[in-house]
């Protein structure tokens, strides 16, 4: 017995809604990330259910290129927020506006 | 064998180099360049002579040069058209310049005048602007030549520029030409977009085009082909009025006086003002298809050579007189060629670039004896104290006044006579006749009321009892341009080879091109064929009409002469003017002339101008201010979306995704 | 639909027996309320500072090296599937199906030579001697 | 997974010469920790792009790319599809090998007195390998792959000056929205094989009608894929970390992104709407996708230049100029016809190259003017052209190129552009707005473009000044790109024919 496609995909599409959400409303810079992370693994989950669905292999290894693709914007992103850290001497991110207009 | 024609490019650019070198070099050369001057214009001469020579050996020379636009329906080129016609004025034009260029060396340098390189240099380009269009073998170069004799008569009117006057009777020379070259202009672009060639000459010129479209009865732009032929070459006709400063576009002329007085003689005698009246007789083929225009020609000719005769007699200033004299002389060869004395009208261009040449280098010479002064009230006197000057003055006066047999007698007659037989026959034409006719009369009285004011009488101030002298760079042109006036008639003694059935008639012959093998389409008789105009003698007979004819111009010419010895050869004359009564202050004032058109100007054109002045302010201003003020404001709202705020940039970008999942979705039909 | 019954009943006494010992222990301690109690427990010894205290910067750096090296085995898995019946297959050469795994892995040490001599992995004794290092300009 | 061709693998030399040379940096760096050593590390590093430029320049005179039955050597179609050499593909290597390589020699001189000096290069060779290779993916797989690797540098770069508080903002907005941005491509490359099952470009059109009833899904993927080039090209509404990216990263940082990376954007944008998405199809589908880019044209445009025409700062003036500038490229997609729009297309390519020359050096003029320190707003840079005339003429003819004044580059590609957009609105009469729209928005550039012009050469220096150095590097990088910029124009002829066949090869 399986699930439907559809259920995945609705699953995968909250996943990403919360992640947008995350998004858009949390000021910590490592929330941001985090609900980043959360999108990605939103697209990764419809990457493996379509691979299954479709029979084929190049969703599931592509996920893997997603989450080591991830892993790597996460070192560089925590790399920028410990500087924006000794610079604001805070990880929110919307302090950093000087630059605007 | 490299021919007499290979040459001919370098006529013109002679006169160039001079230009250049007194450019350049001339403040560091003897004589500030002058001498350069004189070797160009005196080389231009030689290879002008040779021309002449070769054409008279049988030969002419059409040769396009150098292609600088190429289009699919017409090309313009730069090209070299030798005929009798140029050929001759090139003789003319140089020998003037090469005299202008001598007599400065005694009028400017000798003068201790400032600026003396530019003032070379900018003779050196006139001549060159000149000659070049003298040679032009379409109408485009000749237009741009023409253009440039005029920017050059702008310069050398505007010569003394520190003085309040020159500049602005620079200005108007240049404005009031350039309103004729702005119909020229046009007339130039209609007839190359109507018959896709410019050229004056050969086979494919405008003039064959124009021709076999009358013949073949096309019709352009819902007019009939000679119906447009006409607005054509009136449109053409306007840049010609302008420069040879006929009525209504004649008076920057007299202002033009502001000028030193050799720049002056080049302008009347053989550049600018003939400019005008030379493209007509090179163009005459076109007007000889369109019997209004030759109409309109002669009767514009025919009062110009009146209207303006009448304002030389009241004139004070000897070259104001001379100026008039001009405007009414050209008046003449434009009635000559309008009622298609094409050879009368030519002969008296020579004729005239002659003795007016004459007159005004006479007129310089009598300015240095008079330091400077040109008033002829203060003068008198002067006839023993400068025998040369008086003399060849003499020349001048009698020539231009039309007394046989100086040379201006056998023109003037010859297009008064053309003007009568074709008179004769259309009743019409008599009345430009008779304006001619009358004009002789004034011209009598005015040249020797000159000559009798300046030279007879006794002297009426200081500088007139102590003439300067003046040297032989100053009594060498004027010796020579004597002879000329004195003999020059010779070259076509119309009357005495009619009546003596003498072959004597040489410019007749030389402008049919009887003396030049294979030409064709330019030459008098084609001329006569095309415009076919009809003719009547006085009771029915050649002879009698010439004697009539001539005697009535003679008499007078004497007249008027009389007239002026009778009231100025006196050792006090006083003006007469008063007698003239309410006529006067109308003559003086040039017939309101210049209050007329600075009406038009003040009156008609500046409140035009000031309501597209307002226009373009208020409404295109606004126009464009408004867009610079909304795309500033614009660029303020744009700018302000970006409130630096990384949260809101997210939110932005997620709301104008789901704008574009939306609008897709919607126009894409996903969401039934 | 039955195995989601099994797994529907496993959840439920998976979340029930937690709470309910929970709550057994509620209803069964006795409530003496003392400041002492809610101090932060440091092995007995007096509670020096809060809770929130600064970690060293080298944790991060660890850390990050960790995850970035971590993550690129996963990319090894696929490899390792196929490496051996790729052989066996006869269709390609050692080299082939070695060669590209090689040059990942030495990329990979390039990398993390360049962090080991660059002083990611030396453990510093203290904070103050870290510091100058992590904000040269 | 991967089947090694060893002769084929040599076709994509350009962005592997641009890998060894970051290998090398980084070995050297490890054997000799904060080396300062500039000549070396700059020299390596320039050495490097240069190779690959010449190599990319060499393979497309040679014929590779353009199909043996052309003439040519072939298309190079390498581990099944995923990576394609072809015309385009060495196109934009050459775009990357030039701004890397002008960046490289520029930043000699931009990086005296700072650290990481080997990190900064290998950095920025990384990040242009990324660049190059996504030139030559023809799969999602190795779109996302390369673009991460063009980005994840780049955010580093953009944020290098870590004490400086304007980089650092930069950076961390820069990273976020590009964090953000990938995170919403990947999804739509999830949706995308979700409706056709394949990752490589030709397998999706393939099986395209088999997505007929996800339509939906598949249109939204669409969306999102565009919305990742849009970032990736700094196109609305993805743009607004251009604006302070550039201005707070170090200068030749900005030239290297506005000019390689969005270079780099519309490549694949080029590939995957033209190889994946034949707009035939797409249409039959309800995904109209050539009216997306017409919005996001005219949008795009009128932004940057709107933005633009006020600014006080110089490097965000350029910043919302290149945004500006990515609207006149997206005219190449959104002039792209059912039948046709090689034309189009082929301007757009056209106009990144010559954007790749002037762009770089306008910012490299900047990055010039920090190295002297005389500030950075207009007024700072009045009067410079007495001090420093080289470099203004410079900069002169960067702006007028910019603005598209003939006789330089920038005229004739936007020229281009102008006539492919009239030329598809026979198709599609919208273009005939987007048109309108690159006529407005230029004029409106030549305003500013001219008024940094009028401060540099004819107003009169706020404060006086004394004499500037004359920085080796900086110089001859931005005289090169000068010189370029008008030397493109006797060079059009034989450009234009590559673009325009390179276009023409992709097109179905």
């Amino acid at each position: 017995m399986t699930v439907g496609i559809e259920y995945y995909v609705l699953l995968s599409a909250a996943l990403f809604c919360i992640g947008l959400f995350g998004v858009l409303t949390r000021r910590n810079a490592l929330m941001f990330l985090m609900s980043v992370e959360i999108m990605l693994n939103a697209a990764n989950i419809n990457l493996i259910a379509f691979a299954f669905y479709h029979g084929n292999l190049s969703g599931q290894v592509f996920a893997l290129f997603t989450m080591a693709l991830a892993a790597a914007e996460v070192a560089v992103g925590l790399g920028i927020i410990l500087v924006l850290y000794r610079n604001f001497r805070d990880v929110d991110v919307t302090v950093p506006s000087a630059m605007r207009w | 064998m490299v021919g007499a024609f290979e040459f001919a490019p370098a006529i013109a650019l002679l006169p160039l180099a001079a230009f250049v070198v007194a450019l350049v070099f001339g403040n560091g050369m003897p004589k500030k360049g002058a001498y350069a001057g004189i070797l160009a214009t005196a080389g231009s001469l030689l290879l002008s002579l040779w021309m002449l020579a070769t054409v008279a050996g049988g030969e002419v020379y059409n040769e396009p040069l150098y292609d600088w636009a190429i289009g699919d329906e017409i090309t313009f080129h730069f090209g070299i058209l030798i005929d009798p016609l140029s050929a001759l004025m090139l003789v003319i034009v140089s020998l003037v310049a090469l005299l202008v260029h001598i007599f400065s060396l005694g009028y400017m340098n000798a003068e201790g005048e400032t600026g003396l390189p530019r003032y070379y240099a900018e003779l050196g380009l006139f001549t060159f602007s000149m000659l070049a269009f003298v040679l032009a073998d379409n109408l485009l170069m000749a237009f741009m030549f023409f253009e440039l004799v005029g920017l050059c008569s702008y310069l050398l009117i505007g010569f003394w520029f520190r003085t309040r006057s020159a500049p602005s009777a620079a200005k108007k020379a240049f404005l009031v030409t350039r309103f004729g070259d702005y119909f020229f202009l046009i007339g130039v672009v209609a007839i190359g977009a109507t018959f896709g060639t410019l050229t004056f000459a050969g086979d494919a010129s405008f003039v064959n085009e124009a021709q076999s479209a009358i013949d073949a009865g096309e019709t352009f732009h819902g007019f009939g082909a000679e119906t447009w032929v006409t607005i054509l070459g009136l449109l053409v006709l306007g840049g010609v009025i302008g420069k040879s400063a006929q009525f209504p576009l004649h008076t920057w002329l007299p202002d033009a006086m502001e000028g030193p007085t050799t720049v002056s003689a080049l302008i009347h005698a053989a550049t600018m003002v003939a400019a005008g009246v030379y493209l007509v007789a090179r163009m005459f083929g076109f007007y000889a298809l369109s019997p209004t225009a030759l109409a309109i020609i002669a009767f514009v000719g025919g009062f110009t050579a009146l209207f303006a005769a009448t304002m030389g007699v009241v004139k004070d200033d000897i070259k104001q007189v001379l100026a008039y004299s001009t405007i009414s002389q050209y008046g003449y060869m434009m009635l000559g060629l309008g009622v298609g004395g094409y050879v009368a009208g030519v002969f008296h261009l020579m004729n005239h670039a002659f003795f007016k040449a004459l007159l005004f280098l006479g007129a310089g010479a009598v300015i240095i004896l008079m330091h400077h002064e040109q008033d002829m009230w203060k003068m008198g006197g002067l006839k023993d104290k400068a025998p040369v000057t008086y003399y060849t003055f003499l020349a001048g006066a009698l020539a231009l006044a039309g007394i046989v047999p100086f040379s201006g007698f056998w023109s003037k007659d010859e297009i008064l006579y053309d003007a009568i037989i074709l008179g004769l026959e259309e009743p019409i034409f008599l009345v430009a006749y008779s304006m001619g006719l009358l004009a002789v009369f004034f011209t009598g009285f005015y040249t020797f009321r000159m000559v009798f004011l300046t030279f007879h009488g006794k002297p009426r101030s200081e500088a007139a009892r102590d003439p300067h002298p003046v040297g032989m760079n100053v009594k060498i042109p004027l010796i020579v341009l004597g002879v000329l006036a004195l003999l020059a008639g010779v070259v076509n003694l119309a009357p005495v080879g009619k009546i003596a059935g003498m072959d004597i008639m040489f410019l007749e012959y030389w402008l049919d091109g009887q003396y030049t093998e294979g030409m064709t389409g330019l030459t008098y008789s084609e001329y006569s064929d095309t415009a076919g105009l009809d003719t009547t003698y006085i009771a029915g007979s050649q002879t009698i009409t010439l004697l009539i004819a001539g005697a009535l111009a003679l008499g007078l010419a004497l007249a008027g002469a009389i007239v002026a010895h009778v009231l100025y050869n006196v050792p006090e004359p006083v003006p007469h003017t008063e007698n003239l009564g309410a006529a006067r202050e109308v003559l003086r004032s040039n017939y309101y002339q210049d209050e007329v058109q600075v009406w038009i100007a003040q009156g008609l054109a500046m409140p035009t101008a000031r309501m597209a002045d307002r226009f373009d302010q208020s409404v295109i201003d606004g126009v464009v201010n408004g867009v610079s003020s909304v795309s500033l404001f614009g660029s303020g709202g744009m700018k302000r979306l970006q409130t630096g705020v990384v949260t809101n940039y997210a939110a932005l970008i997620v709301l104008g995704f789901i704008a574009l999942v939306v609008g897709l979705g919607v126009y894409g039909g996903w969401f039934v | 639909m039955n195995e989601w019954i099994a797994i529907g009943a496993l959840a439920l006494v998976g979340l029930l027996i937690p709470l309910g010992m929970m709550a057994v222990s509620y209803l069964l301690r006795p409530s003496v309320p003392e400041t002492s109690k809610r101090a932060t427990y440091e092995s007995g010894e007096i509670p020096t500072g809060g809770t929130r205290i600064r970690f060293n910067i080298q944790y991060y750096m660890v850390a990050l090296l960790f995850l970035v090296f971590d993550i690129e085995t996963v990319l090894l898995f696929p490899w390792a599937v196929i490496y051996r019946p790729a052989l066996e297959s006869g269709e390609v050469t050692l080299l082939e199906v070695l060669g590209p795994m090689l040059v990942f892995v030495a990329i990979l040490l390039v990398g993390l030579a360049w962090a080991w001599r660059n002083g990611a992995v030396q453990w510093a004794t203290s904070p103050r001697q870290v510091e100058p290092e992590a904000d040269r300009p | 997974m991967a089947v090694l061709e060893m002769p084929e693998l040599t076709a994509l030399a350009p962005p592997m010469i641009l890998a060894l040379t970051a290998l090398v940096l980084f070995t050297y760096d490890s054997i000799n920790p904060r080396s300062t050593n500039r000549p070396v590390i700059a020299g390596v590093a320039a050495v490097g792009s240069l190779a690959s430029l010449a190599v990319a320049v060499w393979f497309i005179l040679a014929g590779v790319g353009t199909p043996v039955a052309e003439g040519g050597n072939g298309v190079f179609d390498l581990f099944e599809g995923q990576l394609i050499v072809d015309q385009m593909a060495l196109f934009f290597m050459i775009i990357v090998g030039v701004v890397t390589a002008l960046v490289s020699i520029a930043s000699y001189d931009y990086l005296r007195d700072h650290a990481y000096q080997a990190e900064y290069y290998s950095l920025v060779l990384l990040a242009a390998t990324g660049m190059s290779t996504m030139a030559a993916s023809n799969s999602l797989v190795t779109i996302f792959i390369s673009l991460e690797l063009a980005s994840l540098p780049s955010f580093a770069l953009v944020a290098i000056l870590k004490s400086n508080r304007g980089s650092v903002e930069a950076g961390l907005k820069y990273f976020l929205i590009g964090a953000l941005s990938s995170a919403i491509f990947v999804y739509g490359i999830s949706l995308v094989y979700g409706a056709t099952g394949h990752m490589q470009l030709d397998a999706i059109a393939d099986n395209l009608g088999a997505a007929e009833e996800m339509n939906g899904l598949l249109g939204i993927g669409v969306l999102m894929l565009i919305g990742g080039f849009a970032y990736k090209t700094a196109s609305v509404p993805f743009h607004f970390w251009a604006p302070e990216a550039y201005e707070g990263a170090p200068a030749p940082i900005a030239a290297f992104l506005s000019s390689a990376s969005k270079a780099a954007g519309f490549v694949i944008a080029f590939r995957v709407f033209t190889t994946a998405f034949p707009l035939d199809v797409m249409q039959t589908l309800g995904i109209d996708w050539s009216l997306v880019f017409i919005v996001l044209a005219i949008v795009t445009m009128t932004v940057g230049n709107f933005a633009a025409a006020t600014q006080n700062n110089v490097k965000r003036m350029l910043a919302y100029s290149s945004v500006g500038h990515a609207g006149y490229a997206l005219i190449g997609l959104a002039g792209l016809t059912v039948d046709g729009g090689e034309l189009v297309l082929g301007a757009a390519m056209m106009h990144l190259l010559v954007y790749g020359f002037m762009n770089t050096g306008a910012f490299l003029f900047v990055a010039l003017a920090e190295y002297w320190g005389v500030g950075r707003t207009f007024e700072d840079y009045n009067g410079l052209s007495k001090q420093a005339p080289i470099a203004c003429v410079a900069l002169a003819v960067f702006m007028f190129s910019l603005a598209g004044i003939p006789p330089f580059g920038g005229f004739w590609s936007k020229y281009f552009l102008f006539t492919g957009a009239l030329e598809a609105a026979s198709a599609n009469p919208w273009l005939l707005a987007v048109a309108a729209a690159l006529v407005i928005n230029s004029a409106l550039s030549l305003y500013y473009y001219s008024r940094l012009v009028k401060a540099v050469w004819i107003e009169d220096p706020v404060l006086e000044r004394e004499s500037l150095s004359q920085p080796t590097g900086l110089y001859a990088a931005i005289v090169v790109a000068a010189v370029m910029t008008v030397l493109i124009l006797p060079g059009f002829g034989p450009v234009a024919d590559a673009a325009i066949g390179a276009a023409g090869a992709i097109i179905p």
